[in-house]
């Protein structure tokens, strides 16, 4: 009987090696995402929108159309894609700087619109690519190079929470916060990330799944101190799970 | 088709339509709302998309990614707000995408006032975003012609694949005028296949993108671009020359709302029997330097008057296009007053 | 029978499926690879019982797994 | 020959639309129009007016400082425009709320009861159109039975509008012809 | 004190404290994000505050509310970001508030890349913003100097009631050098009171406000502007003229690490006996038009080379400044590529 | 005895007339935080940030010293101010497109960093000044110049609720919605407003209270059905009360 | 015994005192004021409780209260 | 005279601070410095390079496409960059990653198995303080008691560091002059 392949690269990646830091889990989610695009049929009708942060250059790993957006505006970015073309699927994938904090008015009101597209959100609770700035979503008496002794919430407030932050939003979306720091998480992140794509396909709503991820590097952590760390300090302030479906009734107002 | 009297405001919106431009996003600002007014009706009639945007940095943003399609898109917006999608237009013409962004003038520094100005020459000639780009832009004088204007900036995005800037101020905006369709080119886009993301379906994925990480990708790039403006260059310059069949003593250099009461100043002074002509750029950038520069050294030529809405912002490209061979004289009026013929007929007696 | 493979030309040497493998049957090298890096290392395949985690949790693509006969999946991926 | 007109009054007495009905009727004639906005630093609630420019030539400048004829609605614009009218020209005053004239002796200046024409018409917001009948009637700008017509199309969404604004348009102009009659 | 070997970007957070900025506001960007990485240890220790903003256009409006106190205070961006103040910097410079923005050029248009450019001139002296405002540019050529021009430009800020650009780029940015604080001058900010809003106690209350309503208003306030500018022409020309002791026969152009490049160009011909010279602006407004005029029109000068890491900015000043009576050869790279010396010898010996 | 004088025009408020239109409850709102500047004595510290919306001209009526912010900036413009002047008592007054659309980025970021100053919200469900259009609180159905056949939840989402927005964040603060369309109702508003501003007189935390305001204008009303419109449609979908308090106990996570 | 003052060059005739005194005692003029407004007159002071709810909602700063004697506040305004 | 010197090697070498602490000694002798870091399109994990120039005359451009001296960690630096080295210059070989050389022989070549020294020293991480000893003993740019000085300073605040990179430093220094020496 012959051997055959139970595990390999999907489709919709190219085989380009990644310029990501050993152990960071952009490359993790980048291929969930891929994977659910071959699952659903959805390759050949998507466009992927990439933000300006470590992944600016996913567009070299996903096997489909890709536009890179101004800092933060990928939201808006693709609500004028899908607008023009509702054909489409239309992916954004951010980080967490470009999402919560120069661009968090786009992804607002993009999800407070409805817009038709599925947000891939990266929280790796840092600034990346640019060095290890500190992120909206940086833990209290985290230590990055803007918050050097640790980042103290009663200067600069509290971590923002963006699943719970638009999830409070009335018009009916797809939030949900996952992490992929063990098989046992990446698993159930798959199943946010084609119920996202599901209803953008079925044009229902608005999608946006948040990853828990890790970023070794600019952390100071070997990967696996990393993913320790995910479980020990960002899970317990970024509860997982799905917070808002489309179906779940409104509240009567 | 019967002329129809139309705002400005409302003729820019329907000549994208009648352009095929189906997509429109933009942020509400005097004095242009009305574009946005008159498309919510218009574009549902023919199957279009208006989307009021949260602000203008997303709706030059939404134009960027509508743009990527291949399909016609526009946006609209007046001074401030144009300030706002500085960091988009740079990205839109580095990434080579057709769009038209149209900037009804208002008079600034900061939130000015909406009185009609041409405060914003500079910002749009020389790049209100960062890095070498240019933007094609043209400078309509009456609505008709503001019309006319917005098709061919949709032809010029496509042919140049350039973000083109129709920079009109806020009296165009406002004011009514009859408006003919009638004589309106057919809308002529290319076929964009080879570039628009429009899914990677039988063939490679397309890209659009603007970050160079190989300082030698990124050099080519920049060569690329400014071989495009150079061509711009070498075949879009539009101008109008009034009165200027035979040489003239003074020639007035205008733009837009101001060359029309330059033109009246003319007249006026036929009538005295004192000939003086009018040069008036249509395109701003590229900025017609040689039809000028001809004018200019015509030996009776003796003085120039450039009239601005602002503090003398075009005068530099009139010291370019003739090298200061002749001596200029600055009118300009600020604040969103519109200079009369009567001052600029009285500028010009000054001079002769 | 399941095949662990492991390109050692896109393993980063993060060690994350070696902490991932139920089976503890991976390990990393001793030499560096030419991208300068310790890469992972099936050390018992035999062992190997096809579970995929490490594949699953490799953030570089690294890992192909085949399997002879009926695979069974221990969950819905 | 070019006709420059200002309407002048508050903000919500029809100062716009009269302007635009005008321009629309010069249109229809096969005239060049124009129709330009007050462009005042006024917010809402004070002056509005608009200046229509009719002529058989390409209108040059929008900008007419000094119009041929002005239609004043409220005192302060009298006030404030009557100086700037071209001699010969014409002064057409709503003496329902204006209790002065210009005081100018070169131009024609009729005085028109419009709110008061329009009350008796049973239809109060039609003041415009009784001033602008008179101004018709008194530069023959546009021919009324054209105007007319405009306005039938106007507010041909608003049908119930149509009679009344007719009506408000006519007793204008009539009133005006008198009063024409009178001065000469 | 000692010299001290300072990164670029520290050198300018440094520089400010000195200056007594106390106050800075801004977002990480490559190649700048060092001068808040340094700041934030640093602000502590002198009773400062430093404040990561949420993005440029947030951080650009800290800066215009911050500034209304009267304090020293200041951002710092690079090329995208700078495009996102532009809306801030229209206003800011419309209330004439006191206040230093610091551009690190990196290479555009677009995202572009993290290398240094100088391709962001245009957008400093013509205005990314709308309207007519002019920002006092100061361009330094070394890290030393980057600290002096820091320093000046808190006093110029204050003085004209301005925001003033430092704009360097990403080499001087990131490449460490010796400084020297000892001969810095002590901070002289003048007294503020009479129009910061602070509080309206025991005097009427302050306004700072660019709105207009009355057009004549919003004239005499651009004019108002204008003359400040024109006060800037006559008194803050800036300039170095390098080897132009004697007349050349061809004379470069160049600012900040362009020039930088030049100079050892010319000590490199100078070495073959060639004698060539450099005329660096240092203020890009106010351009130095009369003295590069002056040198261009001396009767040995042949021939002009302007070398920018664009794709020819300056260039439109140096044709203002000689109003083309030499010939001018642009020599430019892009894309992030610094010129080598080298490369600008080649240049010179193909005009010799 | 003497008669003596029981209402009249604060200090804090100047004698000049307003532009707003008859009824605009935009007037309303002034008096009350200039009642509220004089009754706590913050006048002489206080410096008020104008939007750009109808209240532009606000600084003609206060007598406080007064700025004029761009359009949506004012939290950042407060950010800047009150961060290098803690001492004076700093108070943005911002309309609904101002803070809710073009400014939703700095309100949000100001609130989260827990900013010391307060913010005056009039939202009036349309953009007053720009002649009546959508704005992100117009309600479901409402006619505006750019929702003219009303507005389709379906095409733009729902209207954007700005005090339960800023309330998900979890960093402490005041906020609360009051509304002024009859006595009753304002002098309620006016205990929101005297805590906004002794919050932050005492340094504790970001104060924002969200008044329903009128514009008779642009919805084409008489100021009295106008204020009958506020009980019966934007009552109901906005509610009032004060949603969060610093005093309220933080969720534990 | 209360004395309400309406200015009537700053009222702009919105009406909304009129419906909010509890003694229906505020009436519209018949006359426009040189702003071109209807303004707002109390019509039969005597009845007036001195509430001041006319004035609190007045959004214009048109109406000030006074009082003869001890005045009884209804509320904590 | 002007040195201008490039370090190159895998991020994480301790290119950066090797560069910055040989530009500190200059400075502290009293010479015009300059160090200028990588500016190429390589991101993390690629190639780090930096160029310190030091001179008794102020610096001019930046911009070193020919340096004198190169002191190199890895493989590929040592590809890329010997062949820009001006004739007569230095070449730092770590040899314990480069099993070649240059090639070239109008240069002065030395070859020091850095990483191999360090782990001797019991000190993993101070290969690159090998490298500099090494290169400050050949090129005599700077003395190496000032650049232990500044070493001593620079990690003033992590003080278990200073004398392992010291002692790496000074074997660096001699296991070059013994090479000097020998390639006499
Ligand atoms: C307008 C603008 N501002 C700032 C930057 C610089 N910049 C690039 S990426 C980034 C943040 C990246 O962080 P994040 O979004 O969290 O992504 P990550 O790298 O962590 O995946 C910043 C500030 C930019 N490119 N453009
Ligand atoms: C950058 C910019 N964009 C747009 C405008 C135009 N504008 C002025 S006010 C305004 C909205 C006003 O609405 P709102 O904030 O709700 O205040 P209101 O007038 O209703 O009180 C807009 C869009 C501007 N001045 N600046
Ligand atoms: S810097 Fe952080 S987020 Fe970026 S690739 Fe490296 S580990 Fe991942
Ligand atoms: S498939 Fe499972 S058992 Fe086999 S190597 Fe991978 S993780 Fe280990
Ligand atoms: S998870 Fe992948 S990249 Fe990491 S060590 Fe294993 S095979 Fe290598
Ligand atoms: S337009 Fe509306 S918000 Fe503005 S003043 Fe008038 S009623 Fe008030
Ligand atoms: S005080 Fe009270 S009773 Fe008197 S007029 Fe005013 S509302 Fe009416
Ligand atoms: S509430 Fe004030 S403005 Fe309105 S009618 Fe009464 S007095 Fe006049
Ligand atoms: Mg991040
Ligand atoms: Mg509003």
């Amino acid at each position: 009987m012959a051997c055959k392949i139970i595990f390999d690269r999907p489709e919709s990646m190219t085989e380009t090696i990644t310029h990501y830091c050993p152990g960071c889990t952009h490359g993790v989610i980048h291929r969930l995402v891929a994977e659910i695009l071959d699952e659903l049929g959805l390759r050949e009708r998507a466009v992927g929108v990439a933000p300006v942060g470590c992944s600016v250059l996913a567009y070299n790993y996903f096997n489909c159309d890709f536009l890179e957006a101004a800092h933060g505006r990928a939201p808006a970015f693709a609500t004028g894609l899908k607008r023009t073309r509702p054909d489409l699927i239309i992916f954004t994938y951010q980080g967490d700087g470009d999402l919560a904090s120069i661009g968090i008015a786009e992804i607002i009101h993009a999800a407070n619109r409805g817009e038709k597209f599925t947000t891939i959100f990266v929280n790796n609770a840092i600034y990346g690519m640019t060095g290890g700035q500190m992120a909206p979503t940086t833990l209290p008496g985290q230590v990055t190079t803007t918050s050097p002794f640790g980042r103290d919430v009663a200067n600069v407030g509290y971590p923002m929470r963006m699943r719970e932050l638009l999830s409070a939003l009335r018009t009916p979306a797809y939030i949900a916060r996952v992490a992929v720091h063990t098989p046992r998480h990446i698993i159930e992140a798959k199943k946010a990330v084609r119920k996202a794509f599901t209803y953008q396909n079925e044009g229902r709503c608005f999608s946006m799944v948040e990853f828990l991820s890790t970023c070794p590097t600019n952390w100071g952590m070997t990967p696996v101190e990393a993913t320790q760390w995910v479980q020990d300090n960002m899970v317990p302030y970024f509860p997982l799970g799905e917070l808002k479906t489309p179906e779940e009734e409104q509240d009567a107002d | 088709m019967a002329k129809v009297l139309l705002k400005g405001c409302e003729a820019i919106g329907e000549a994208a339509v009648r352009a095929g431009a189906l997509r429109y996003f933009a942020y509400p600002i005097t004095p242009q709302s009305e574009v946005a007014e008159y498309l919510v009706r218009r574009m549902p009639e023919v199957g279009g998309v208006f989307l009021q945007a949260e602000s203008e940095v997303a709706a030059s943003n939404m134009i960027f990614g509508a743009a990527s399609t291949g399909e016609r898109v526009f946006t609209t917006s007046s001074s401030p707000g144009i300030s706002l999608m500085s960091e988009a237009l740079s990205y839109i013409a580095a990434a080579e995408l057709p769009c038209v962004f149209v900037n009804v003038v208002r008079n600034g520094p900061g939130l000015g006032g909406i009185l009609p100005s041409q405060g914003d020459y500079l910002q749009a000639t020389r790049g209100g975003g960062h890095g070498d780009y240019k933007l094609l832009v043209l400078a309509p004088s009456t609505v008709q012609e503001t019309v006319e204007h917005i098709m061919l900036a949709f032809e010029l995005a496509d042919q140049y694949r350039n973000p083109i800037m129709v920079m009109a101020d806020g009296l165009i905006g406002q004011m009514m005028e009859p408006v003919d369709f009638s004589a309106a080119p057919k809308p002529n886009p290319p076929d964009k296949s080879s570039w628009a993301t429009t899914g990677a379906k039988g063939r490679k994925p397309h890209l659009i993108k603007t970050l160079f990480l190989s300082p030698q990708l990124g050099e080519e790039h920049n060569r690329k671009l400014a071989a495009k403006y150079d061509k711009m260059r070498a075949n879009e310059v539009r101008y109008e020359a009034y009165n200027l069949d035979e040489p003239r003593k003074v020639v007035m250099v205008a733009f837009g709302t101001t060359a029309r009461v330059c033109k009246t100043a003319v007249d006026a002074l036929k009538k005295e029997g004192i000939e003086i002509g009018l040069f008036r750029p249509i395109t701003l950038f590229p900025y017609p330097y040689k039809p000028l520069r001809d004018i200019a050294e015509r030996n009776e030529m003796r003085h120039l008057l450039v009239v601005e809405m602002n503090m003398g912002q075009m005068i530099e490209d009139v010291r370019l296009a003739t090298s200061d061979r002749k001596p200029i004289t600055f009118y300009g009026r600020q604040g969103g007053i519109v200079p009369s013929p009567e001052e600029v007929v009285e500028e010009i007696r000054k001079l002769l | 029978m399941p095949l662990v493979q492991i390109e050692k030309d896109r393993c980063k040497g993060c060690e994350l499926c070696v902490h991932a493998c139920p089976q503890e049957i991976i390990k990393m090298s001793k030499e560096i690879s030419t991208k300068g890096y310790y890469y992972a290392q099936v050390v018992d395949q035999p062992r190997c019982i096809g579970c995929q985690l490490c594949a699953i949790i490799c953030p570089d693509l690294a890992i192909e797994v085949s399997a002879n006969g009926v695979s069974y999946r221990f969950f819905a991926y | 020959m070019q006709i420059e007109v200002k309407f002048a009054g508050f903000g919500g007495q029809g100062i716009m639309s009269a302007g635009k009905f005008l321009a629309e009727a010069g249109l229809e004639e096969g005239k060049e129009v124009v129709w330009i906005p007050s462009y005042g630093p006024e917010m809402r609630g004070g002056t509005a007016y608009c200046t229509v420019v009719v002529s058989e030539q390409p209108i040059g400048s929008p900008i007419i400082n000094n119009p041929t004829h002005l239609v004043v609605m409220n005192r302060p614009s009298l006030e404030k425009f009557a100086p700037t009218i071209q001699p010969n020209g014409i002064i057409i005053i709503n003496s329902s709320l204006i209790p002065i004239t210009s005081e100018r002796t070169d131009v024609t200046e009729i005085l028109i009861p419009c709110n008061q024409i329009a009350i008796e018409l049973n239809n109060t917001r039609g003041a415009n159109m009784v001033a602008l009948g008179a101004y018709v009637a008194c530069s023959k700008v546009v021919s009324l039975e054209v105007l007319e017509k405009i306005i039938r199309q106007e507010f041909a969404k608003k049908p119930k509008f149509i009679e009344g604004n007719v009506a408000a348009l006519k007793r204008g102009a009539e009133v005006a012809s008198q009063e024409m009659e009178k001065a000469k």
